[in-house]
């Protein structure tokens, strides 16, 4: 029969599991091994993070939280690939591009804390707040590209979204409307093998994630997402092609949540311990350490020295949050519209009446 | 100046309100070189080019998200749903994230978007055509709901719902779309968000309605005054929020209040216009508020759709059920 | 016979209708091997087998959807939405397709499923696990609307629902699925759908709510019998179909009605009960109606969201207030 | 780079715009020309019934109606591939294949006339009603093939959507669960180039429609949606994969809307005069009757007589429809819930006693 369409998905890796490399056509920020050091340093810094978070979790100084254990590399290589005035939509797990791009801990702590203050945070403004609908912030992504667009601006806008949601219907119609308008949207899925307990297989019959793309006409890429310069190459092509008016990509990043879910979640449950043993021998600390070391550009003693600056900058961060103030109670009332309509005028001052007699109760009894 | 109809004053109010802000585009399926399904958005595209007044792929998700995306990144969407019975694909992105953006972010990120749609029954269209589902968005914080039923309070209103800093559903009651015309100067007057309209005074009941039904509302209250009944005809047009003031202004003076919205009964926007009346007007009202409404069915398809819709007689008959009870 | 919280009563509901009626499917995301992120169907994979217990992909539209078609197609399913917070998805196959098939088809397809969700707040739970929406649903013709508050009435309930030949939406309060164990046969016996639950007499003021502030309106109506006051406890339970007689009874014994629900004031289902008081018990009523109900903001994060909920005292006051009106 | 997959979709034609075939590979069912003129007969009907239909509501005798004319191959090579107890879910325009499964014209009448009883049809009972809300039928067919699979039954189903659809989220979830639980679902894109006013290339960035199939990882096929020979193929091939558990198929065919949107639409407004006429010459009877006159198995006095027949058959239909009282109004509360619950009793006997009321008038008035 003759031939209506053919397409071909290339898989792309420069360090293997063990740290070597598979191919020798390093992409030249790959050969300023000053910065691949550097990157290395943020992917440990946030590793420190994760482990502290969840320790505040079990200890009942957090809430619910959701770690990163794993996706380090292709976080880092995320967030070192785009611009400042770029645009990221995350769902809630990115720390590592939203660290990058100026993000505080604690910030994020006081997210999971339960106060909306924490997504006023200092990255920057344009800036997506966590997303906990699944796939949403994709199509926030392709309307923040398609802005760029009208306004004929070089950006760029960037969503992240799962294994699990790359199956939801709103993670295809961004990809779709980004093929559709030409929209300069990089849309990477960071497959982690797992949605929560439902396993990548259970999501799609597709062999890849990143042949979704191929739906929407967009470019499609597989990497492995465990190794931060393959990660790192796609990000630098996906968004360049898009700066140029070259349209969307959609990028599979191939990797492993090393963690449960999240801390409300028990992944013995449903997931096999040998398959997490055989993922840390592919995580992307690990490797990308023994390139450095092989490479003399790091040592066992800057690892050290670092994990400890680390440690105190995470504490320093905790400090901050576990100190902040509760939000004054009528915050739940301000930020609803940009002007209060009367209706929420009296509930606010009832609330505020209410505070202030049980205040003036209990200095009453105080005495 | 021209005179217009409902339907010319919304194109009327995109075309000034494009003109005068660069950062206002439209967006939806058909709003480009066909000018909408009801021609809302004729000429759009030749004055503004496709840039400003897209045609989207067909997903109401796709626009109600990149509608989000768009707002929170400076620009300022209208974007359109076909026909009200078609915007549930969007819910999500409303419900979550435009009316939410403002407070989850304290102010940082914000949704200045419009969310437009046909609205209502009784055009003889094909199912899922008809439909008057407010009531999905009235329980929702941060959101505002407001239905314009005469050319200048849609022009009026719909300018103020495009420079209104926060998300706005925009419903059109489709049935009036081309009822009657008016003289609507094109001078960018917006009208408040925040205000029920009084149609006409009177002095024995309070009939309360908005969008189409406010034509029978009207007919109703001429009915009435035929037979020496004062009627006073408030059209809410900003559902919300509600300015119950002025609903509670007028039962104070009536006694006595008849709402008429199309939309089934049960858990209608009604019932909350009526609750508050029973909370705050008890000692006002001389007799039980009414509510004429659909009924808690499916609008029917065409055949039927006239014996669902409140009509004249049935606001009459109401009204005068509220004077016969004291 | 055994002691079961709410969710284990929703769980041996199921498990006693799927071992009854082999037509009965359940599906939604991690109720496999998982059991669900609350364990309201642990057991069932390995009970009933991964025909039955589907693990479906991350999407709520084709959750939704296929449960439709399988409803169509002569199966019971029982759909999950893993929060109620995330149902917006469903909302166009609900609203569009599983309430209206009967009617659009004159009554040859029908719809008997079953749409559940974890609902409300309370549980120090990130953004979107703690809303409720109840009110998107209580305006649509062709659907019930329960709501359960006990172990008890959580098993009767969820089997009527599964039984009941239309579609349902079974919202579980999940701040109380584990609050007390009491015993639940197992002995599949429906509790009707069509009956508010009067779970206290009392002659002084009716309280009327549902789902999780059961919990804070029984504790309210103790406060106030200890200061002599004699509160009735109503817990609607079916919210859609309402059964307004039981209220109005009650209503008419003591004259005075607070209403408590926790999602936002305007335009909550509360609305609804307060307006058919108005209209149907204006002269039994001898203080205005009250409602204490969620503010018209979202329900905040963690930190505030007790301050956002209704509570025992804000119950105690409103309840005073149509004491002291009259 | 390694490959991670490839794919390859291929274009199926057998009779070109001309009658000829281009390829002499011709499936058993083809040679049996019997039944093609049959198929090319039923054809021929849904084009006369058609035309009849916009006549009526051009008269005021009908609601707003969705032509059908161009389409007539594809839906009867579907409705032909089918058997009777697979189940149909189309959207709004599949009348071909409705008239195969048994449909009335009348019913098809009532429907777009404005009463519902036209959707308790006299077609197969499982057979989904006409779906006005796009794509949502799409996950009604998944939903039915997973009850097939969990029941064992070897049954398929097929859902039709149009090219505007294959945006629609629902319609890439329907394929999307379809791969991920391999069920019997046959998705056919009425590609005919136009949504309404929205060109297919502004619908999708994909380079074929079919290709949408690729992200589910379902079998993907292009087809002349003009040529019922290649259709029914298609149709064929799909339906026995599924049937025998080989998974889902997204099945493009490729046609042209030749009318209006709808009677409410005027194409003039969006499309060139110019592409309606070349889309003429491809246009599916017009052809096969070349073909089959070509093989002496039709004649022009044939297709005169049977034209005349259709003719007689659709007025009666017509007059059928025209004759259909007004639905009782009581009906509008009938079929809310299996039992009416005391609100709708109460508003049913309201609604009763005010049309006794009225007509007790009109016969007062009378005397
Ligand atoms: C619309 C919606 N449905 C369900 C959920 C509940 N939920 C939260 S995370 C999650 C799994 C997500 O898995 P994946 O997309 O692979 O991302 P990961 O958490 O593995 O990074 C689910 C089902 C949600 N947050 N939003
Ligand atoms: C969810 C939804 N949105 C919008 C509409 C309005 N509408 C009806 S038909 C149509 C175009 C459909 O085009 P296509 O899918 O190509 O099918 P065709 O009509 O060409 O057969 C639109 C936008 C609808 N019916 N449903
Ligand atoms: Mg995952
Ligand atoms: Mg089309």
């Amino acid at each position: 029969m003759p031939t209506a369409a053919t397409f071909e998905i290339e898989y792309l890796q420069f360090l293997d599991a063990d740290g070597s490399l598979v191919r020798n056509d390093l992409p030249a920020f790959a050969r300023d091994t000053k910065q691949l050091v550097k990157l290395y340093q943020e992917m440990l810094m946030v590793r420190i993070f994760d482990g502290k978070a969840i320790a505040l979790q079990r200890t009942g100084k957090l809430g619910t939280y959701a770690p990163c254990l794993g996706h380090e590399a292709t976080y880092l290589a995320i967030g070192s690939a785009m611009q400042e005035d770029d645009v990221f939509a995350p769902s809630y797990r990115e720390y590592g591009v939203q660290f990058h791009r100026g993000v505080k801990p604690r910030e994020l702590l006081l997210y999971w804390g339960g106060d909306e203050r924490g997504s006023n945070f200092s990255g920057p403004a344009h800036d997506f707040p966590w997303c906990v609908p699944i796939g949403t912030q994709c199509l926030h992504a392709a309307g923040a590209a398609l802005a760029f667009k009208i306004r004929k601006e070089p950006r760029v806008a960037v969503c992240t979204i799962g294994d699990g949601g790359s199956s939801k219907a709103d993670f295809n119609s961004a990809l779709n409307v980004a093929g559709a308008m030409n929209l300069p949207l990089v849309a990477v899925i960071v497959n982690n093998q797992w949605a929560i307990s439902v396993p990548r297989n259970a999501q799609t019959g597709a062999r890849t994630l990143a042949q979704k793309g191929i739906a929407a006409g967009l470019e499609c890429l597989q990497v492995d997402g465990n190794d931060l310069i393959a990660m790192r190459a796609a990000m630098d092509y996906g968004i360049k092609r898009a700066r140029h008016g070259h349209g969307g990509i959609c990028i599979e990043a191939v990797t492993y949540r090393l963690s449960d879910h999240t801390t409300a979640d028990d992944a013995r449950r449903y997931r096999p311990e040998q398959e997490v043993k055989d993922a840390w021998l592919r995580e992307p600390l690990r490797r990308l350490k023994t390139y450095l070391m092989s490479l003399n550009a790091w040592t066992e003693e800057e690892e050290t020295a670092w994990k400890e600056q680390c440690g105190r900058y995470v504490d320093a961060e905790v400090n901050a949050y576990l100190e902040t103030k509760m939000p004054p109670v009528e915050s739940m009332f301000d930020f609803t519209y940009a002007e209060l309509p009367p209706d929420l005028v009296a509930q606010r001052s009832e609330v505020l009446a209410a505070e202030q007699a049980k205040s003036a109760d209990r200095s009453a009894a105080a005495h | 100046m021209a005179q217009i109809t409902l339907i010319e004053a919304v194109t009327q109010a995109l075309a000034w309100e494009m003109k005068h802000d660069p950062s206002v585009v439209v967006l939806g399926e058909d709003v480009g070189i066909n000018g909408g399904v009801f021609r809302a958005t004729i000429g759009l595209l030749e004055q503004f080019g496709a840039d400003r007044v897209i045609d989207t792929p067909l997903d109401e998700t796709t626009i109600a998200g990149i509608t989000v995306g768009l707002a929170a990144q400076g620009m300022k969407p209208v974007a359109e749903a076909q026909f009200e019975g078609f915007i549930y694909g969007m819910l999500e992105q409303i419900i979550c994230h435009a009316a939410r953006f403002r407070n989850r972010t304290r102010g940082r990120m914000t949704i200045p978007a419009v969310w437009c749609a046909p609205w209502g029954g009784g055009i003889r269209a094909p199912e899922h055509h008809s439909e008057a589902n407010e009531a999905l968005f009235t329980n929702v914080p941060g959101l505002r709901v407001v239905l314009p039923s005469s050319p200048a309070r849609a022009y009026g209103l719909l300018l103020a719902a495009i420079r209104d800093p926060d998300p706005v559903i925009f419903f059109e009651p489709k049935r009036i779309y081309r009822q009657y015309k008016e003289e609507v100067p094109d001078d960018g007057e917006a009208l408040p968000l925040d205000v029920c309209f009084v149609l006409r005074d009177g002095s024995d009941v309070t009939l309360v309605t908005w969008g189409a039904q406010v034509k029978e509302t009207l007919e109703a209250a001429d009915a009435l005054a035929a037979e020496g009944i004062s009627a006073e005809v408030i059209d809410v047009a900003t559902l919300k929020p509600l300015d119950f003031d002025t609903i509670h202004e007028s039962v104070k003076k009536t006694g006595r209040c008849v709402i008429v919205h199309e939309a089934p009964r049960t858990a209608g926007f009604g019932a909350e216009i009526s609750a508050r009346l029973a909370e705050h007007a008890m000692y006002d009202l001389v007799a039980p508020v009414e509510r004429v409404t659909g009924f808690d069915t499916h609008i029917p398809l065409f055949r039927l759709e006239m014996k669902y819709l409140p009509s004249v007689e049935k606001i009459v008959a109401a009204s005068k059920r509220t004077l016969a009870n004291s």
